[in-house]
């Protein structure tokens, strides 16, 4: 199924893209970053990351649907 | 639907434009709290930064965290606003206001929020120092 | 001689005339209490109040103070004004601007300096009251 | 000796003025306060109050001189 990734600070860098659409048979977020990790090269493990899926943060094991758009989040530094 | 208490700002912040929001008549104290860009973090020279946000979630974390203030102390108002995009030394890149009947809960409250807003919120900073090398801050 | 850190104010308080004298490019944070003119105290409604200093004694004693400060906080500058005068419901009576690089500093430095001007300075509150009277406070 | 006294606050309400030369024999403060305070019926025991003498806080078992500034200061309400 069709899934929306948007990448934030240094995990855009290391994609290269702000954003971008998969054909992913991943099944929860947890299975997609595992994916897409391998393919970028993304050095942070799962645990340091959130996760949100649709604007709002989610559990590692959501049920991902077609066309959600999901976000990793690398750990925050505003202020 | 009442005002937004949090906000992400492309523009200076303006902070006597925000203070109205605050007023209230019973409220004897006003506690704020600004972060401004230093020229330095980490012994590196600083020049400039950039702040990026997700502004869907920041914006719904933000407003999260200046709701869960307003029930959790004893506040009359308050309010937050953080800039995103490029900034120069000495900018101010967030500003948090609250006001209270009490001084002891208007500190309290505005040094929650901005401890819950560095810890919470979708935002990141990149710093640009002075020997060209550049890189986004994910603290441990 | 360095400029006044804390000074009396026969006029409303313009707080952002205050403000560069706390800016620092080395500072990352800026905390600041107000203490605005309260509609009620102690259950009763009050309509306007008058604030009197002993000035010379006052004007010595808040110095002390804001020097302290900025010797036993790690601070980049501290600074601090009273009203004294007439003031209206909503009045700014009395303003605390601290800089520092860090904002743990900054909020514990400004919360001492409010608390040591309220317990230290020698400035009284005349409150008059919605029923006619008045009252010099003198808290125990 | 002369000595010049200032009231403030309730002090001053208490005895109809806020500033008077009187001709004391009071050697301290706290001979200065008793005598004061029995002229003008002021209710605050000496341990409530402050006392500065030429614009600085002094004991009350400073030394008076001719021609001093006494101030007796009720708690204050600043802030």
């Amino acid at each position: 199924m069709n899934l929306k990734l948007l990448y934030f600070a240094s995990l855009a860098d290391r994609a290269g893209r702000s954003e971008e659409t998969r054909d992913s048979a991943a099944r929860t977020p947890r299975e997609l970053y595992v994916e897409v990790a391998a393919v970028y090269g993304f050095a942070f493990t799962a645990d340091r990351l959130r996760v949100a899926v649709n604007g709002a943060f989610v559990g590692w094991d959501h049920a991902l649907g077609a066309g959600d758009e999901v976000v990793f989040l690398p750990p925050v530094s505003g202020g | 639907m009442t005002a937004r208490r949090f906000r992400l700002g492309e523009e200076p912040i303006d902070v006597a434009a925000e203070r109205p929001a605050l007023d209230h008549a019973a409220a004897g104290a006003y506690a704020s709290f600004e972060g401004w860009v230093r020229d330095h973090n980490d012994g590196r020279s600083v020049r400039q930064l950039d702040y990026q946000a997700y502004p869907a979630l920041a914006l719904a974390e933000g407003e999260a965290i200046l709701a869960e203030a307003v029930a959790r102390f004893r506040v009359r108002e308050a309010r937050c606003v953080h800039r995103v995009g490029r900034l120069a030394i000495g900018d101010l890149a967030v500003w948090v206001g609250v006001s209270a009947d009490h001084r002891g809960d208007a500190f309290e409250a505005c040094r929650w929020i901005i401890d819950e807003v560095k810890r919470r919120v979708p935002i990141w900073k990149n710093e640009h120092y002075a020997d060209g090398e550049s890189g986004w801050l994910h603290p441990t």
